[in-house]
């Protein structure tokens, strides 16, 4: 089966990630939604990486996973933080700082 | 049926495995990035092991330490002639070492410094029972206000993890400039993205507002990088690899032995054109220019100001340094396509940046904009895609960097009760309070508007030079006039500062630690000598200015 | 000798630098200083006559290089003098009524306790007014030129404290410096012209300009010339229609209005027109400007004059006609120049006489002015009466007197012009003639005959503002009490009496005076289409008439102390026929809301602009500013349009 | 190498503000003195120059060059023509002038306090001018003129702000909301007008490669170097929009009414007397030289605009209020006929244009310094509350009527001879433009008449019944000034020797030559 297949998917799903992202108010969601994305990314460099027949895509993918595993330590340290101190996880919440 | 047949029913043979020879790294070369990075493992260690009381000083010795035995690496590095004759790939072309990523290492690593002086300042916040406190958050999981918070500042615990993290940061950013393939970039951009998160969280004074800043920060970058990531993708699909080299020859067609898969990509423009695109606006993104700009001034304002200045300037040097090889290395070949492009964004980002400040009430925002502002001016000497264009960067991108710490160093000064004194209405009558210190603040704000005999006029001429020799006249015309309007904000704090009637319940001066000083004092005086006697730097610039691919 | 002339100038200008920057200390002596150095100056004069008469006429001309003023890439003015004939006169004149009003003025300013500075000014005056007339070329003349208009201001404003006098200095000065403007005109068209600006250089050239067909249009450009002098004539001589400013110059002290602006500065726009004889000689055109100005003036001058209560303001109207006739005389060209300086000449004795008596009488009354309120002083100033009456009867030209002889030369070297012109100027001069005599008749009779309508007189009514301050000092409110002035008054009025009365017969006789001035302004015998006796017979005619007239009206019957409505021209002419008025409404009123305007327009356009552009900017700054309204969300969105737009503009550059 | 002597006159004072600032706050009369001798020292600096100089010489003389930032193709290159000389020497001779006329200006308010330093920041910041001013005038490099034209504003700004008129008809706090709105648009204006400048030198720099006067100039009239026109004039209307704000030329002259209005007296001079004159100065230096085509080009437009500045100057000065403001406007005309006379291209134009720039200095600060004398006493700026000082202080009223005189340009005083050689300089290629400008005289006695009757005549106002006559020092600050204006209006020659070898030079730089009258009169 067509390899470029696999690539419309990952345009797919990262754009449904994008539209998480903008769309959804809780911050795990959107961090999720992020993740969406950077699984899309993934997608496509395995993808590519089966066209070519070479495997640095492969292997970006697994350094993408420990990029995301990295990202979601952060986030969620800094997530649940403010969670606790605001007792919301909504992104829209933390608007003290504007204009 | 035979066993094998059978075998082969859900087995595959695979190729025999040749060997696997083991990878060739240039320590020496890599050394500057090495010694920073252990020492930020070192740090870690410390954390662990290291007595709380000790921990401060273990943390703040490691770090300069290190920091100043990198720049000496990187010094050693250049005047062994890796600026220039000897500029050459590493670490199987992961890491490029030459001038350009030599003298940005360089800048990074003495903002670094600086950066850690202003961290580790502790004479300004009020002693908390009778221990002097940084302005860093006692204990950063601990929820504001709450009694575990209070244990933690009655414990006298301090948040020394931000040293190794600032390390880490650093270490990351000296690889972004020097990455030589888009994979390398990535992970940069990852290792120094993630402590500033981090770091933005635990300022001490307005923890709500620095938890918000960093959440911001954080989810945008993710965004960012997300985009940054695919356009990674779609490049490697386009060229087949990740490796600068190899993709800058795929775009101009100077590549050998064509394989029909790469021969299919290859014909596929959208892949490059898309690809590079998002790539480009994931450091757009870092380097804050409009219309990925919007993070800056919640940022700047929400994180700890110590942290606020080193991100500044350090965050912008890094993405402006991987712009330039992504562009100048990898992308020559459609200049044609990106250059309008960059046009537009350097003019909506100098003219917004500038527009936007005018009517800004906290200074540490307005800095934020005037930040934006001044990206739109480097990108103009980017565009100008010339030699002269990448030194005039690597000289804005020096002088600045020292002009923005010492702004930020000097906003950590005037408090007030509830910590430092942001608002600009409290900053009146400054001049007359203390003289010195608004005069300090003057040379800076002078800086960022460009007036002659400071950095910021050399660094402003020489950018424009190089975009008015590239024939971009209408940049420098209209560079020229945001730098009129950013001159009206700038000059509003200075009367503000120097013709108003003091506040009878106005902020306080506080008197720093000679750490603070000399972050200051070595800001006031890199200002001065670069705005009289630029030519040194300027010289340095233009050896440092030629990549390698 | 040259070196005299500098001299000359010098010594007036040592005084007012003397006097003026001597302080408080001078204040003793500072009014014999001043004197002793008009003296000193019209004794250099009377040297240099002396040795002028010595040379033969052709070559009578003192040159005197001093040094290089401007010297600049082909423009070069020098400090340089010329002395001859026609300024010898003026030297002469200039000091020797100089001198006797210093003399006059050390009585007559008595009471001021600022005399020192009034004599410095005195002093400045003169040394100007000579610089004026010894100057060698147009642009060191309007040094002087401006110089006697400083001193005019000065002298005017002199009671400074006084509103009215300020203002009336001030006008002075600006109505001059319309004049001036077309003087400087003048020098930068001869300099355009020329190359140059020096009187032989120019005179030749205008010489070669006519007689070398090679420049057409140049009678065009010499006549413009001459207009553009003559605006600076009519500026320092108050001529129609620049004169308005003469008449409040009276606000000044006495002997101010004899010296300045009876005798010497006024005449300065005659001296001009006849140096500059040969440019209007090569342009008819402007002569005959000249003569219209003149005529008109002399007939407005006198018609003001019978009007005017003030017996200054009256004096002031006669100097305007008197002056008038001059101009048209220089108008006629080589016919008239000689009796214009002549008539200058004698006029400058019998009206410095006449106002110097006005001083006296003013003296002795308390410094009433209005002449209504005098009356039979004859017995009390016999000697005040005799020598104004003699200034009275040369003024109206009594058969025998200068003034007969000097005006009687002009008005038939008027009707000498020929033709339709000659008619309407002679007749407008016989005219003149008339109204002459019965004005002057008038002021004599209201000033010395009639019953003493000063006994119970109201002080003098706060409608009449030109009341000198020193009246305070002198116990005003009192009832008058007249008395002859001293002696230090008095010597130069006889003085100035006797050249008013044989000054003209000396001159005239023989044509003594023509033959004097010649040389320098050339001179042709008018041949007028009558007479030169019927002319003359004439001339004797309309004056008593006039005299008649006037005895009519002020001798016969009394005169009312309140001053009757009196018909619709008097009520004009009491207002200099409405000419001020029309400057206040056009000029003052107009330029005031010019200028308010144009302040408004300053503050809310020009800066405006400026201030706008700055409030735009903040507008767009608050309004883009609600961009970052605090959503991580909405950067988000931003970021995502961004990325989108940034993609497709790439795409897009390819397509195109 | 001999001694570096220009850059001696632009160091020396620069030194003496740095020196002046670090004296301790106690010793406030010492720094005075201190300001004082450094600028007399100055002036003896500008006199050697004076003397040094050659006019029958090379063109720039006691020239200095030194490497200074090769990247940008920018040298240290001083030297002067008998213009800057000119100007140089009227800088040196006022800011003595200057100094001792605000000898109390900075004065704490309440007297003994301990830690006031502003008075040691304001005599400072007028040598820091000082220096600015005088390199700028030495410069022959166009990078290094634009640095000093640009950063002199900043010590400028600071006086405009900083110091302001003791008594305030309005009281302290609206004049100081007023002073810094005058000091923000002084700044802007001229940083508006600098940064376009800015873009018109990178533009000099693409094109010409290099910043040196002398050899660009040299460059143009050997062909060497030609421009496209439409390039050229971009980069004129570049340079010239800086300098007529500076100068400053309607209709970008709004900041100085508001600027001399605010600022004191001696400040006031500063700014007219002293720093405007850079601009006009930078006009005849380099919009003539280096853009001869150009400045061609643009002459009928730019006589248009410095006619209207001297009409609409004077007509705002008559309809002014306050007095400062009204020798502000007065000023403008006057700049008119300055720049009026430069692009009139004939020499006696520029001679005068040059002598101008000299005698306004010195007839400007003697009325200027007079009125804040007076305004001192009587704590108004406001004509209407003045009249009858005659009476009570004749010397004052007297040095303010000579000041007077000087700015109507009466004969015998200095200004009297540049008027009317700019009026003659124009007439003779635009008589229109001459005979029009001519006006400017009439107006100009009108309002300085004006003034004078209103302020000094008239019955005595009751709150200058005890007003003081001038003191010794500012008898000192009047009387030198007034000789000054007297001697140069009777024997100018001194000044024009000097110019005039420069002045044939520009005028051949845009080859011009003068207009020949008709006839050839027999000399």
């Amino acid at each position: 089966m067509n390899p470029v297949n696999y690539l419309y998917l990952a345009a797919l799903l990262f754009t449904i990630g994008a539209t998480g992202v903008l769309i959804r108010r809780n911050a795990i969601v959107v961090f999720m939604c992020v993740e969406l994305m950077l699984n899309a990314c993934n997608l496509a460099f395995v993808a590519f990486s089966r066209m070519h027949g070479n495997l640095d895509g492969q292997i970006i993918a697994f350094f993408t996973m420990v990029v995301a595993a990295a990202e979601v330590v952060v986030g969620l340290a800094i997530i649940v933080s403010v969670f606790r101190a605001r007792h919301s996880a909504s992104v829209d919440d933390a608007s003290l700082m504007k204009l | 049926m035979s066993a094998s047949a059978v075998h082969s029913l859900w087995t595959m043979a695979a190729d025999p495995i040749e060997k696997i020879q083991a990878p060739k790294i240039e320590y020496g070369q890599l050394s500057p990035t090495l010694i920073v990075i252990g020492a930020a493992i070192l740090g870690v260690l410390i954390e662990a092991f290291v007595p709380r009381r000790s921990r401060y000083y273990a943390q703040v010795f490691v770090a300069i330490v290190a920091l100043a035995a990198s720049f000496a690496a990187v010094v050693g590095l250049a005047a062994g002639g890796y600026a220039t004759t000897k500029a050459g790939i590493a670490a199987m072309g992961a890491i490029a070492v030459d001038g350009p990523a030599l003298f940005l290492q360089g800048t990074i690593l003495l903002a670094g410094l600086l950066g850690v002086f202003t961290f580790a300042e502790r004479r300004l916040d009020p002693a908390a029972h009778g221990k002097r406190v940084d302005s860093f958050a006692a204990q950063a999981a601990s929820v504001p206000g709450s009694d575990s918070e209070k244990a933690a500042v009655k414990a006298g615990f301090a948040t020394t993890e931000v040293f190794p993290l600032l390390l880490f940061a650093i270490g990351g950013m000296l690889i972004f400039p020097a990455a030589n393939d888009l994979l390398t970039l990535f992970i940069a951009l990852e290792v120094f993205s993630l402590p500033l998160y981090l770091l933005c969280a635990v300022a001490r004074r307005k923890r709500l507002m620095s938890q918000e800043a960093a959440v911001k920060y954080f989810l945008l970058g993710a965004f960012a990088s997300a985009f940054t990531l695919f356009g990674i993708a779609l490049l490697y699909g386009y060229a087949g690899s990740v490796s600068y080299a190899t993709i800058a020859q795929v775009v101009d067609g100077t590549v050998q032995n064509v394989s029909p898969a790469l021969a299919a990509t290859m014909g596929n423009d959208a892949l490059l054109l898309v690809g590079g695109a998002m790539l480009v606006m994931g450091l757009l993104f870092k380097v804050g220019a409009v219309p990925f700009h919007m993070w800056t001034p919640d940022v700047y304002q929400g994180a700890p100001t110590p942290v606020t200045g080193f991100m500044a300037a350090a965050t912008k040097v890094a993405a402006f340094g991987a712009l330039l090889r992504l562009l100048y290395v990898v992308l020559p070949g459609l200049r044609w396509d990106w250059r309008p492009v960059m046009w537009a964004v350097a003019i909506v980002t100098m003219l917004g940046g500038a527009i936007v400040a005018i009517t800004q009430t906290d200074i540490k925002r307005l800095l934020a904009y005037s930040s934006i502002a001044h990206a739109g001016f480097i990108l103009a000497g980017v565009i100008a895609t010339s030699p002269d264009g990448v030194s005039s960067v690597l000289f804005y991108l020096g002088a600045y960097s020292f002009v923005t710490i010492g702004a930020f160093a000097v906003v950590t000064l005037v408090r007030d009760a509830g910590g430092e004194a942001t608002h600009l209405s409290k900053w009146a009558g400054l001049g007359r309070r203390s003289p010195l210190v608004a005069a300090v603040f003057a040379v800076f704000l002078l800086a960022f508007a460009g007036i002659p005999l400071t950095s910021g006029f050399a660094g402003k001429f020489a950018v424009f030079k190089a975009a008015a020799e590239s024939g971009a006249g209408a940049i420098v015309v209209i560079g020229v006039i945001s730098s009129a309007i950013a001159a009206f904000f700038y000059i509003r704090v200075i009367v503000l500062m120097f013709f108003s009637q003091p506040r009878p319940e106005g902020p306080t001066v506080a008197v720093p630690s000679p750490l603070t000083m000399t972050a200051i004092g070595v800001g006031v005086a890199v200002t001065l000598v670069l705005g009289v006697a630029p030519q040194y730097f300027l010289d340095l610039a233009g050896q440092a200015g030629v990549f390698v691919r | 000798m040259e070196n005299l002339i500098a001299l000359l100038v010098a010594a007036p200008l040592l005084g007012a630098a003397v006097l003026l920057c001597g302080g408080r200390r001078l204040d003793a002596v500072g009014h014999w200083i001043g004197t002793a150095l008009a003296a000193v100056s019209f004794v250099l004069g009377v040297v240099l006559f002396a040795d002028m008469l010595g040379k033969s006429p052709e070559n009578r001309t003192l040159m005197q290089h001093l040094f290089s003023w401007i010297p600049v890439e082909g423009f070069q003015a020098n400090v340089g003098f010329q002395l001859d004939q026609l300024s010898m006169t003026f030297v002469l004149l200039i000091t020797g009524v100089g001198s006797l009003i210093h003399l006059y003025s050390i009585g007559y300013m008595e009471h001021d306790e600022r005399r020192r500075r009034f004599f410095g000014y005195l002093n400045l005056f003169l040394a100007a007014m000579l610089l004026l007339v010894v100057a060698d070329n147009y642009l060191l003349l309007y040094v002087g030129w401006e110089g006697v208009g400083l001193a005019s201001y000065l002298l005017i404003g002199f009671w400074q404290h006084k509103p009215s006098a300020a203002t009336a200095a001030k006008k002075a000065f600006l109505v001059n410096r319309v004049g001036d403007m077309g003087l400087s005109i003048a020098i930068m068209l001869m300099f355009t012209t020329f190359g140059t600006f020096a009187f032989g250089p120019v005179f030749q050239a205008t010489g070669a300009l006519t007689s070398g067909a090679d420049a057409p249009g140049s009678e065009g450009k010499l006549t413009a010339i001459g207009l553009m002098l003559l605006l600076a004539a009519c500026g320092k001589s108050a001529q129609v229609p620049l004169q308005s400013w003469l008449g409040d110059a009276m606000e000044g002290p006495t002997p101010v209005s004899a010296l300045i602006h009876a005798a010497t500065m006024v005449t300065a726009g005659v001296y001009l027109i006849v140096r500059s004889g040969d440019i209007f000689n090569a342009a008819p055109d402007a002569q005959l400007a000249v003569t219209v100005v003149g005529a008109v003036t002399l007939l407005f001058g006198a018609i003001v004059g019978c009007a005017k209560d003030d017996i200054k303001k009256a004096l002031a109207g006669s100097t305007m006609s008197q002056i008038g006739y001059m101009v048209l005389a220089a108008g006629l060209g080589p016919i008239g120049y000689a009796f214009a300086i002549m008539h200058l000449v004698t006029h400058g004795f019998f009206k410095a006489g006449l106002f110097l008596g006005a001083g006296s009488v003013m003296h002795g009354m308390n410094d009433e002015v209005d002449m209504r309120k005098y009356g039979g002083l004859r017995k009390y100033m016999p000697i005040t009466f005799v020598t104004f009456g003699l200034g009275y009867l040369a003024i109206i030209g009594f058969p025998g007197l200068s003034g007969f002889f000097s005006k009687d030369k002009i008005i038939e070297a008027a009707f000498a012009k020929g033709g339709a012109e000659g008619w309407i100027l002679g007749g407008a001069a016989l005219l003149g003639a008339a109204i002459t005599a019965f004005y002057m008749t008038r002021v004599m009779l209201m000033t010395f005959f009639g019953e003493e309508r000063w006994r119970h007189a109201p002080t003098p009514s706060p409608a009449e503002p030109s009341v000198e301050p020193a009246a305070e000092t002198r116990g005003a409110h009192a009832e008058p009490h007249p008395h002859e002035s001293p002696k230090v008054m008095t010597i130069p009025m006889i003085v100035l009496a006797v050249g008013s009365v044989f000054a003209g017969a000396f001159f005239g006789i023989g044509e003594r005076f023509v033959k004097w001035l010649e040389p320098v302004t050339g001179f042709e015998h008018g041949h007028p289409p009558v007479s030169a006796l019927t002319v003359t017979l004439s001339t004797v005619a309309v004056m008593v008439v006039g005299v008649g007239f006037a005895y009519a009206q002020y001798g016969r019957r009394p005169v009312p102390v309140v001053a009757p409505r009196g018909s619709l021209l008097t009520r004009a002419a009491r207002r200099d026929l409405l000419q001020d008025d029309f400057n206040h409404v056009v000029l003052v009123r107009g330029g005031e809301h010019l200028t308010r305007s144009l302040v408004y327009v300053d503050h809310t356009l020009v800066d405006g602009v400026v201030n706008g552009t700055a409030a735009t900017m903040g507008g767009l700054s608050g309004r883009l500013r609600r961009l970052q309204n605090g959503f991580a969300r909405s950067y988000a969105v931003s970021m995502f349009g961004g990325a989108a737009v940034l993609i497709a503009a790439t795409l897009l550059m390819r397509a195109v | 190498m001999s001694f570096p002597l220009l850059t001696a006159t632009a160091v020396l004072p620069a030194l003496g503000a740095i020196a002046t600032a670090a004296v301790p706050a106690a010793k406030r009369t010492a720094a005075k003195w201190l300001a004082l001798v450094v600028s007399l020292a100055t002036l003896a600096l500008a006199v050697t120059v004076l003397v040094r100089f050659d006019p029958d010489g090379a063109r720039y003389q006691l020239t200095e060059s030194h490497a200074w930032i090769p990247e940008f193709g920018v040298r240290y290159e001083l030297g002067v023509d008998g213009i800057a000389v000119a100007l140089i020497a009227l800088t040196a001779v006022l800011i003595p002038f200057i100094i001792l006329a605000g000898w109390h200006d900075a004065d704490p308010l309440e007297t003994g306090s301990k830690r006031w330093r502003p008075t040691q920041g304001f005599f400072a910041l007028i040598l820091a001018v000082e220096a600015m001013v005088i390199i700028s005038f030495e410069a022959t490099d166009v990078f290094l003129f634009y640095i000093f034209f640009e950063a002199m504003l900043i010590p400028m700004y600071f006086l405009i702000g900083g110091f302001g008129d003791r008594a305030h008809e309005h009281g302290e706090e609206t004049a100081a909301t007023q002073r810094s709105y005058a000091a923000v648009k002084f700044l802007l204006y001229n940083l508006v007008g600098g940064l376009i400048m800015l873009a018109a030198v990178i533009g000099l720099y693409v094109v010409a490669g290099n910043f040196s006067l002398t050899e660009i100039a040299e460059a143009r009239a050997n062909g060497s170097l030609n421009m496209a026109t439409s390039t050229e004039r971009w980069l004129f209307l570049g340079f010239f929009f800086a300098f007529a704000v500076k100068a400053p030329l309607w209709p970008l002259h709004t900041w100085l009414p508001n600027a001399m209005g605010e600022a004191t007296a001696p400040v006031a001079v500063l700014i007219t007397a002293v720093v405007d004159k850079v601009g006009t100065f930078a006009m005849l230096r380099f919009c003539l030289q280096l853009f001869p085509e150009a400045s061609k080009w643009a002459t009928p437009a730019i006589l248009v605009l410095a006619l209207i500045s001297i009409i609409y100057g004077a007509l705002l000065a008559v309809g002014q209020r306050d007095i400062k403001r009204l020798v502000a406007y007065a000023s403008i005309s006057h700049f008119g006929f300055i720049i009026m006379g430069i692009f009139a291209m004939t020499s006696q134009g520029q001679s005068g244009a040059t002598l101008y720039m000299v005698n306004h200095g010195i007839s400007t600060a003697a009325l200027m310094l007079v009125a804040g004398f007076l305004i001192s006493r009587r704590g108004s700026r406001l004509i209407a509350d003045y009249g009858g000082v005659q009476k009570v202080a004749p010397v004052l009223a007297g040095t303010f009527l000579i000041g007077g005189l000087a700015t109507l340009s009466l004969p015998g005083l200095a200004p009297f001879v540049s008027e009317f050689l700019v009026l003659v300089g124009t007439f003779s290629r635009y008589p229109v433009v001459g005979i029009i400008a001519t006006f400017g005289i009439v107006l100009a006695a009108l309002y300085t008449l004006v003034l004078y009757q209103r302020t000094m005549t008239g019955p005595v106002k009751a709150e200058v019944k005890h007003m003081p006559d001038l003191r010794v020092r500012e008898l000192v600050v009047v009387a030198p000034l007034v000789v000054l204006l007297i001697f140069l209006g009777v024997y100018p020659k001194p000044v024009t020797d000097i110019v005039n070898p420069a002045v044939k030079q520009t005028m051949s730089d845009v080859h011009k030559k003068d207009p020949q009258p008709e006839v050839e009169a027999a000399k």
